[in-house]
């Protein structure tokens, strides 16, 4: 009983009255990782933000070494021990790298007492920062401005802040969503490290292969209910997957029918300085090419350039032979490009929008009625399109902010899609988005491309570039290194090719 | 020491500099001031600095440093407040730099004052009120800004009448931030409080009584109530004309600018000068508004 | 409008149906016909720039130069405005032209430069005030015709021609706010700039388009007060643009973007001409009115707060 | 501060700079030991309220209600500053303390409702006013002692005294902001609110903290005036509150939170100064001052905008 460091008994929380957690049971022991799955929107984040004393139950107890930790707030529960990595980067984006990592705990850093507490000592932050990262093996500047950071080094900085509070427990929520295989490598290395000095790690990811490496011991939750707890070596991930979402997921990928049709994107020499240069590549109807890469490879550099997000340097980019002028996302808009992006809370919705007028945002022109919006036709498209892309949505005028990461995923290529376009880009589609969901994104994709569309889709999990493309283009450091077919790629390829 | 410094004109080094510091160029009567005293400026061949306080007591001091350190002969100051506007009496003084107030006083005494004391204006008006109503009656009186010294001084001078005729009664007194808008907004409320029972209203500047005039048209009630405020602008003294305004009580702008030049430059060349010009108020009404009309 | 933000808005009808109550039972003359009109008249031109800058908030700028805007419109259509010269529609175009002009110009700067809305229109109402002076040589521009003056002194079947003004600016608001394209966008540029750009919207444009109609506006108001008052005076409006966003605000419009809604706005307005109306008619000092004007206004956003909490 | 946000305040140094530059150029006046004292004399005491509200806006709020402290704190410390009564030390504990309840009120009301700084401030804004008037019946609170006159009208060694105190606020705000945890606290909470508190921070004890220092250095700024006027003047210090908010944001302090720097806002206030002692100078007639003064301002922060771009 005492190897327990976390016991949670019948916690329960309810949004404006819907259930998110209904009477969850949880036990966490000294030193395991513990993994927590369940589909999106199934109320993980919710528990875990209860358990650091961001939300408060409606009822319920947590105890940690049987002390009680409800009605604590946050600084408590960090300075009783418990630590998290957010599932959203929660960083200070004018703030350095070490005051990001050292924030809440300056006074500790500086060692200073009485008069001189409140002073503070960023040498010594710095000195700390450096050491720190310099153990994980990361390498970032202490001195960097967070907002200069891309969002995988921002996600290796809230891992480094988060490990810094010589917790004993420490929640990760999705921590390795935004980051790619290298970072991967080096945070486990640093869980297996941790779980040898006898920490506790709560572990929430969708990407199932990481759950059966780290884990120790799986919790299921599905829909805010406690569905079962079962050790790792138990389970393979089909029973997961049948735990998770309540039915069986045989093939995620499905079949390629390998018909294309005419060139309808093309780019020649594009490039801009300091990010990428000389990329040429095309797609063609009915194709879905993979851009395959490391962190920083400069793959969403290229995405945003052909939307008109970001000005280019040199080079053209041409739809069906004639080039874009205006180069902004309006012209490639009503060119028939689409664009899913990485950022999908920046770049993605309006937050305190509905679904409904997210999703037609970019197609108002089709909702026209002598000059008035026709509310219409606006609510009839959008029926559809939760029901096509299976959007689980309390109605169309939900606000998007309080869908769950799978669903506002949906939401934004549901606007996409709408807009009607002939090629689309999809960086990152499945971050953050649960195998259920993942299986229905890549159902999706392949059902646009046998439609007749171009897709380019960017991803740092190989497994769905290898599962979906149809060619590749691997690129290392801004440069074009190569571009694969699907019968010659394998990972260990696109992998050489990618740090080359 | 300062002739050397000054700007030197088309027309040589010698031309008097006179610094002016007005109270609020966004008021007609402080603009009709500024305008007289540019063209006596013209006339007798200064060069005249005119610089808008905006009301500010604060602003004013500064701008009366910035003529000090520049080096001017002369400043004319018409003051924003009677004691916050001092320091810089007491500044020109200390620097030896004759300082002539314009149109109102401080309570610092300065080379020479030129104007006339608004407690009277608020005597005269009141006063004509209490003979109209023959000392009974319910009277509203309306406030310019409060706190600023036109307002208290309006003040003071109006409930010295309303004291002395112990029949006349103060039903309520609001301000209307000397603004037409307001005065207008605020007696159509007091049309609703009051109605019937007000017998003359009396606004301490032109603006609001020409805004109490147009409530109590559209009320149906200018017959009835009498309206009398102080300034004479343009607009005030048509209205008393069409008597749609009973009275009000016309300041010399032009007299009181002339002469502040006038003092400046006797003081600045070291003349003999009058230490005090009184500009003596008048009642306007109907009976005499044509001789102010031009 | 989803039912979620339609019931947060309650809060405030209910605060101001609450203090309404106190005031009619406090005071007789408050719920009578002729006081009620009297409000709606006094509050139009509030209500009109409130209108106004609400487009400006929900796409996350701000406007300082509403009350210049009104100085320099209602100068302008007064210079134009004097018995038998120019048929009344060269004043009236006059006034809505200079202020969609520098509601156009603010507009203009804001998304050509990267300077804040808030110094622009900072510098703008400088500007304009100096403009207005300039333009009146400083001094009330008066002797107007009839007809120009009953655009805010008039009635039409007992009610004051700038309700009847209310009203419709009201109608054309909401229905460009919820039922046009253009009031979709303001939405989306206000809650996620971004992300609008990436869908397509082109953010300048909207921005173009709120800053002039907020001059619009503001001309319109400029031109409601100058006609009210029969001068055109270049220190008017002074201050109108703290009543206005004040309105905005407390009718639930929030400063970050994204939010808000004409009906709140109207409710702002009515809720600061109602209280400023009954304080006079209970006969509150002056230096009380203001010391009670501000506790109510906090008092009803607190209120309003506790309504919305779930 | 790193590097890179150094170089972006050269842009607001180098617009500065250059105005100085043009003026020096134009009028032999302005480069004078005596008028760069009464320069540097004239922005004290906006420089004093915008350095407070920088804290503010950097925590991502606002405070309107800064002039109304200047005149309620003015008047409070007038009241105990008679010749032959208090010892000086009264009056300015009555000031500072006035002036930090006042901005301990707006911090416990923002931070205890859901109401927008904007709303509450606008509110004490209001009710400061009228408390100034309450406390002073209207009337300028005059007669004060000469020790109190010399904190506003005093030199030391041909320095003014304001100066001096502007000059060590200065060093003591760029302390707090930047040298102690409070001031990282208030970066964190503008810079990511949601951020900040899930890192421990107590969000509402830092707002608290920001709020009651606009508050005090409000009240020195109303000492100082009041004592420069040698007057508690009721109605002083209005429009304060846009010029001290001017002066943070042309200094490069985000309306949007997170961001600004002391430096800058004394450049800020520099320029605003600077600008108006030079239209002065030249002269120029009040009503294009204020055209000029607009396009200035506006201008500075263009060219500021322009040096940033990378
Ligand atoms: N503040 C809130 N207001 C209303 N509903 C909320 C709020 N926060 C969460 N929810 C709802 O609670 C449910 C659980 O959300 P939660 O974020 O915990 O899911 P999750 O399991 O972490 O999903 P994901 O895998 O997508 O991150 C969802 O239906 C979500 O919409
Ligand atoms: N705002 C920024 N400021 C400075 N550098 C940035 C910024 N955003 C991205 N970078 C850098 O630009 C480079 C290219 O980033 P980009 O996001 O295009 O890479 P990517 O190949 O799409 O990788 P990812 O898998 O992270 O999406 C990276 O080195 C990144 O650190
Ligand atoms: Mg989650
Ligand atoms: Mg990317």
């Amino acid at each position: 009983m005492s190897d327990y460091i976390l016991r949670v008994k019948e916690i329960s929380k309810s949004f404006s009255g819907v259930k998110a957690l209904d009477n969850i049971h949880f036990d966490l022991k000294k030193g395991e990782v513990h993994a927590l799955m369940g589909e999106n929107g199934a109320g993980k984040s919710t528990f875990m933000k209860i358990l650091i004393g961001l939300v408060a139950p409606d009822s319920g107890e947590v105890l940690l070494e049987g002390e009680n930790l409800i009605g604590s707030n946050v600084n408590d529960t960090l300075k009783k021990g418990i630590s998290m990595i957010h599932q959203e980067i929660l960083i200070i984006p004018e703030l350095t790298v070490a005051q990001n990592i050292f924030l809440g705990r300056e006074r500790e850093v500086s060692g200073k007492n009485g008069l001189l507490s409140g002073w503070l000592n960023d040498s010594e932050i710095n000195r700390q920062a450096a050491a720190l990262l310099d153990k994980m093996g990361v390498n970032i500047a202490p001195k960097a401005k967070m907002k200069h950071l891309s969002v995988a080094q921002m996600q290796m900085v809230e891992i480094a802040k988060a490990i810094s509070n010589n917790a004993k427990v420490i929640i990760m929520d999705e921590p390795t969503s935004a980051i790619s295989d290298k970072e991967v490598g080096t945070l486990f290395q640093i869980i297996r490290d941790l779980k040898a000095q006898g920490v506790s790690i709560i572990y929430i990811s969708h990407k199932m292969d990481e759950i059966f490496q780290v884990s120790d011991t799986i919790t299921v939750l599905r829909d805010g209910k406690y569905i079962g707890t079962k050790s790792a070596a138990e389970l393979d991930q089909n029973a997961l997957i049948a735990m998770m979402v309540g039915r069986e997921i045989d093939q995620m990928f499905p079949e390629a029918t390998q018909v294309f049709g005419q060139e309808l994107l093309s780019v020649k020499n594009l490039g801009r300085a300091g990010k990428f240069s000389n990329i040429s590549f095309n797609v063609k109807s009915g194709e879905i090419l993979g851009l395959a890469g490391l962190m920083g490879a400069g793959r969403t550099e290229i995405a945003r350039a052909i939307f008109g997000l970001d000005p280019w340097d040199e080079g053209e980019i041409s739809i069906k032979q004639s080039p874009l002028r205006a180069r902004t996302p309006r012209e490639a808009i009503d060119r028939g490009i689409g664009y899913v992006s990485e950022d999908r809370k920046g770049l993605g919705f309006i937050p305190r929008m509905s679904v409904k007028d997210n999703i037609t945002l970019s197609s108002m022109n089709n909702h026209r009625k002598g000059g008035l919006i026709n509310t219409h036709s606006e609510q009839s498209v959008t029926e559809k399109m939760i029901a096509d892309l299976k959007i689980k949505t309390a109605g169309t005028g939900q606000h998007v902010t309080y869908l769950s990461g799978g669903n506002q995923q949906k939401v934004v290529i549901g606007k996409v899609l709408l807009a009607s376009p002939e090629i689309i880009i999809l960086d990152e589609p499945t971050r953050g988005v649960d195998v259920g969901a993942k299986f229905e994104i890549y159902k999706l994709i392949r059902s646009l491309a046998d439609q007749g569309m171009a897709i380019i889709m960017i991803s740092s999990e190989l497994p769905e570039i290898l599962g979906l493309s149809d060619r590749i283009l691997v690129l290392s450091k801004g440069k074009q290194t190569a571009l694969l077919s699907k019968a010659e790629a394998t990972q260990e390829l696109i992998m050489r090719y990618a740090v080359a | 020491n300062q002739s050397s410094n000054k700007e030197s004109g088309e027309g040589g080094g010698d031309k008097l500099v006179i610094g002016a510091t007005m109270l609020s160029m966004q008021n007609e009567f402080i603009v009709n001031v500024s305008d007289a005293m540019e063209a006596k400026a013209r006339e007798m061949g200064v060069e005249l600095i005119t610089v808008d306080a905006e009301r500010s007591a604060l602003k004013q001091v500064e701008q009366v440093e910035s003529f000090i350190g520049q080096g001017v002969d002369a400043i004319i100051m018409n003051p924003c407040e009677v004691e916050a506007s001092s320091p810089a009496v007491k500044l020109a003084m200390d620097a030896k730099i004759p300082i002539i107030n314009v149109n109102s006083e401080t309570s610092a005494k300065p080379t020479a004052f030129v104007g006339s004391d608004d407690t009277e204006s608020a005597r005269i008006a009141m006063k004509y009120i209490a003979e109209k109503l023959g000392g009974k009656g319910n009277v509203l009186m309306m406030h310019g800004f409060m706190g600023q010294a036109a307002q208290i001084r309006r003040d003071n001078g109006a409930k010295e009448i309303l004291k002395a005729n112990p029949g006349l009664k103060l039903l309520a007194e609001q301000t209307g931030e000397w603004d037409r808008a307001k005065g207008m907004s605020l007696t159509e409320n007091w049309i609703q409080s009051y109605g019937d029972k007000i017998n003359a209203i009396f606004a301490q500047n032109d603006e609001m009584g020409m805004g109490a005039v147009k409530a109590l048209e559209a009320a149906g009630l200018k017959g009835k109530v009498l309206v009398v405020s102080v300034d004479a602008i343009p607009d005030a003294l048509q209205a008393v004309r069409k008597g749609t305004l009973d009275a009000t009580v016309f300041q010399n702008a032009k007299e009181q600018g002339g002469k502040a030049i006038e003092t400046a430059v006797k003081a600045a060349k070291k003349e003999a000068f009058e230490k005090e010009v009184l500009i003596p108020f008048q009642l306007v009404d109907k009976g005499n508004v044509e001789r102010f009309l031009k | 409008m989803n039912k979620f933000s339609k019931l947060a808005q309650y809060g405030i009808f209910l605060a101001f149906a609450l203090i309404c109550l106190v005031l009619a039972l406090s005071t007789p003359k408050f719920f009578t016909v002729s006081n009620l009109l009297i409000i709606g008249n006094q509050v139009s031109i509030n209500a009109l720039l409130a209108f106004g800058v609400t487009f400006v908030i929900i796409t996350g700028g701000i406007d300082l130069s509403l009350g210049s805007m009104v100085a320099v419109t209602g100068v302008a259509a007064a210079s134009f405005a004097h018995p038998d010269t120019y048929p009344l529609i060269v004043p009236l175009l006059v006034g809505l032209g200079a202020g969609s002009a520098m509601g156009a110009f603010n507009g203009l700067v804001i998304t050509q430069s990267k300077v804040p809305p808030f110094i622009v229109t900072l510098g703008t109402m400088t500007i304009g005030r100096g403009l207005a002076l300039i333009l009146s040589k400083g001094r009330p521009v008066s002797n107007l015709s009839d007809e120009f003056n009953f655009i805010g002194g008039g009635n039409i079947a007992g009610i004051p021609f700038p309700i009847v003004i209310l009203l419709i600016a009201f109608a054309v608001c909401s229905v460009v706010l919820n039922k046009t394209i253009l009031g979709r966008y303001m939405y989306a540029v206000g809650g996620n700039e971004p992300a609008a750009r990436a869908s397509g919207i082109r953010v300048s444009r909207v921005k173009m388009w709120v800053y002039t109609i907020c001059g619009l506006l503001s001309a319109l108001g400029g031109i409601l007060l100058t006609s009210r008052i029969t001068t055109g005076q270049p220190n008017a409006g002074a201050g109108f643009e703290l009543d206005a966003i004040a309105a905005a605000i407390i009718g639930g419009t929030s400063t970050s973007g994204g939010t808000g809604t004409m009906t709140g706005t109207l409710i702002g307005a009515l809720l600061i001409g109602v209280i400023s109306n009954s304080l006079d008619l209970l006969n509150v000092t002056s230096y009380y009115q203001q010391v009670v004007m501000g506790v109510i206004i906090i008092g009803a956003v607190v209120l309003d707060g506790v309504g919305k909490k779930d």
